[in-house]
């Protein structure tokens, strides 16, 4: 695939999903989301040693949507509240693709050099008085010490909660895929019995067979006319 | 004399960021009067192609070099160039001038990644600073003139597409859908 | 930019008085182009009303503020005087009492927020001054002895919970790892 050589380097998930759709020329619709998910997986799968353990979480998380997205075309009574949550992916993404283009043309700016520079302060009176701020405490001084104690105690666990972060995530991925896998296991004809009608047995067919071009879903049949088996192929 | 040309001594002898109402109370004019005596400081700068230019970024403004006395303001104040901005800083940077102030959650939802530490070393830098109003509890951020400085422009307004990004429906409403 | 221009801004960002052959090294002119310019950026200056004026001793020149803004100016620096200190000033109070003398990048490490212009303002007041000590090439800032006497101490160890605060974990693992 075209994009393994392409992708090097990324910031965030975002940045990593729309490096892929623009290296394949797509444009960000829901249907470029379904094509680019499979190199997403692998790569944040391939660089997991890689990524800032911080940020971890926040990829699993673009992942699980993307593969969420994914078995829903497939298998559109799939429901997870969890996954539904939360801004779509496509919006967000469009969202980011705004704010990636302005930085890079103030990046632009910056190149230049043309800074602007404050007077340099030079006090007019060498000699220090002494003015102290009125009705300071010594316990006043502690209060101010420790609300800045608690400031920092959060940045640093930082990562220690994002890796706990990141195995939750990573956990709600698998019982997707283990949910997705044994509705698909289930025959190609009990998939299309699931049909209500004529007309949506079609539809389930095309879905298939985009599915099963895509890579997603491999086929398989003993014989002819036997029952065709599906398996999902896409994982984390 | 008049009051654009006091604001402006004022700001020169301070040498550092003011606010409207430190400002407005220094003068004893109301922060309306201040805010038109800047827009015309401003404007006189320009006019008679002044060396100093004035920044603003929200309540603070202060009076600096032009951009293009750069080079040579560096060699006097024998200052190096400042190092690049990093990816994720000109991101966050990007997204705290077109539609800030903005909580850290909010830029988390845009950028899609947990942005603490990006925050931190921004603030560090005087790049960002931390707002007085909070939403839902949480602290808002903005970009500060020391970033406007940075990359020589005398404000927001001055940004590529700032008009266009600001009030961008398709922004608001992708926005509204995130926040 | 025009010369005159150019010398305006190396003018105000060097805050001092210039020799004419310094200016003239700067921008790489000869010493009568300089004057010239200076002559035109005096008139300038005074045509378009400005705030600042430019002052001429011989072979030295500085851009000062206009005397009839005089009044205005000396309420400036009393103001960053007297005025009431910030949240930010008094925390900033409170790190180099209980766990000084710090270089400023550490106080900012601690804080989490750029610390040079209140820095400028605590020792403007007599309330830190700078100590002997260096750290990475960097000064070392500390609260004055007047101070801890203002706050009714005679030294941090009389700070309540001080060996607690002192050696916070928190604080430590800051100043060692998030650099």
């Amino acid at each position: 695939m075209a994009y393994e050589v392409k992708i090097e380097h990324f910031e965030g998930p975002l940045d990593l999903l729309l490096q892929l759709i623009e290296s394949e020329k797509l444009d960000i619709t829901s249907v470029s989301l379904l094509q680019v998910t499979e190199p997403f997986v692998k790569l944040v799968r391939e660089n997991h040693g890689k990524i800032a353990p911080e940020d971890l979480a926040d990829f699993l998380v673009v992942a699980a949507k993307l593969v969420y997205l994914k078995s829903k075309a497939l298998l559109p009574s799939l429901h997870d509240d969890d996954l539904e949550e939360g801004p779509d992916l496509e919006t967000q993404l469009r969202l980011y693709k705004t704010f990636a283009e302005a930085a890079l043309k103030i990046a632009e700016m910056e190149k230049l050099g043309r800074s602007s520079y404050a007077r340099t302060y030079r006090p007019l009176k060498p000699e220090v008085s002494f003015i102290p701020p009125e009705g300071i405490t010594g316990e006043m001084l502690r209060e101010l010490y420790r609300q800045m104690v608690r400031r920092l105690e959060p940045i640093l666990a930082l990562p220690k909660s994002s890796i706990e972060r990141a195995v939750t995530i990573e956990e709600k991925i698998d019982q997707l895929r283990t949910r997705v896998s044994k509705l698909l296991q289930s025959s190609f004809h009990r998939f299309l019995s699931e049909s209500q009608d004529r007309h949506e047995m079609v539809v389930s067919f095309l879905a298939l067979l985009e599915l099963v071009k895509q890579r997603i879903v491999s086929v398989e049949q003993e014989g002819h006319f036997a029952d065709i088996r599906l398996h999902i192929t896409t994982s984390v | 004399m008049n009051l654009n040309s006091l604001l402006e001594a004022i700001l020169f002898a301070s040498a550092q960021p003011m606010s409207i109402n430190k400002l407005s109370e220094l003068v004893t004019r109301d922060a309306k009067e201040v805010e038109q005596a800047l827009e015309e400081l401003k404007e006189r700068l320009e006019s008679s192609e002044s060396g100093t230019v004035l920044v603003r970024s929200g309540q603070m403004t202060e009076l600096v070099t032009h951009p293009e006395a750069a080079g040579v303001v560096r060699a006097v104040l024998k200052q190096e160039l400042h190092g690049e901005l990093t990816k994720p800083s000109l991101e966050t940077l990007a997204i705290l001038s077109y539609r800030g102030p903005l909580t850290r959650p909010e830029i988390e939802q845009i950028r899609g990644v947990q942005s603490t530490m990006i925050l931190r070393n921004l603030l560090l830098r005087g790049l960002i600073e931390q707002k007085e109003d909070t939403r839902l509890g949480q602290p808002t951020f903005g970009v500060t003139v020391a970033f406007f400085k940075h990359i020589g422009v005398s404000g927001p307004e001055d940004l590529p597409d700032y008009l266009a990004l600001r009030g961008h429906s398709a922004v608001e409403q992708a926005l509204q859908e995130l926040v």
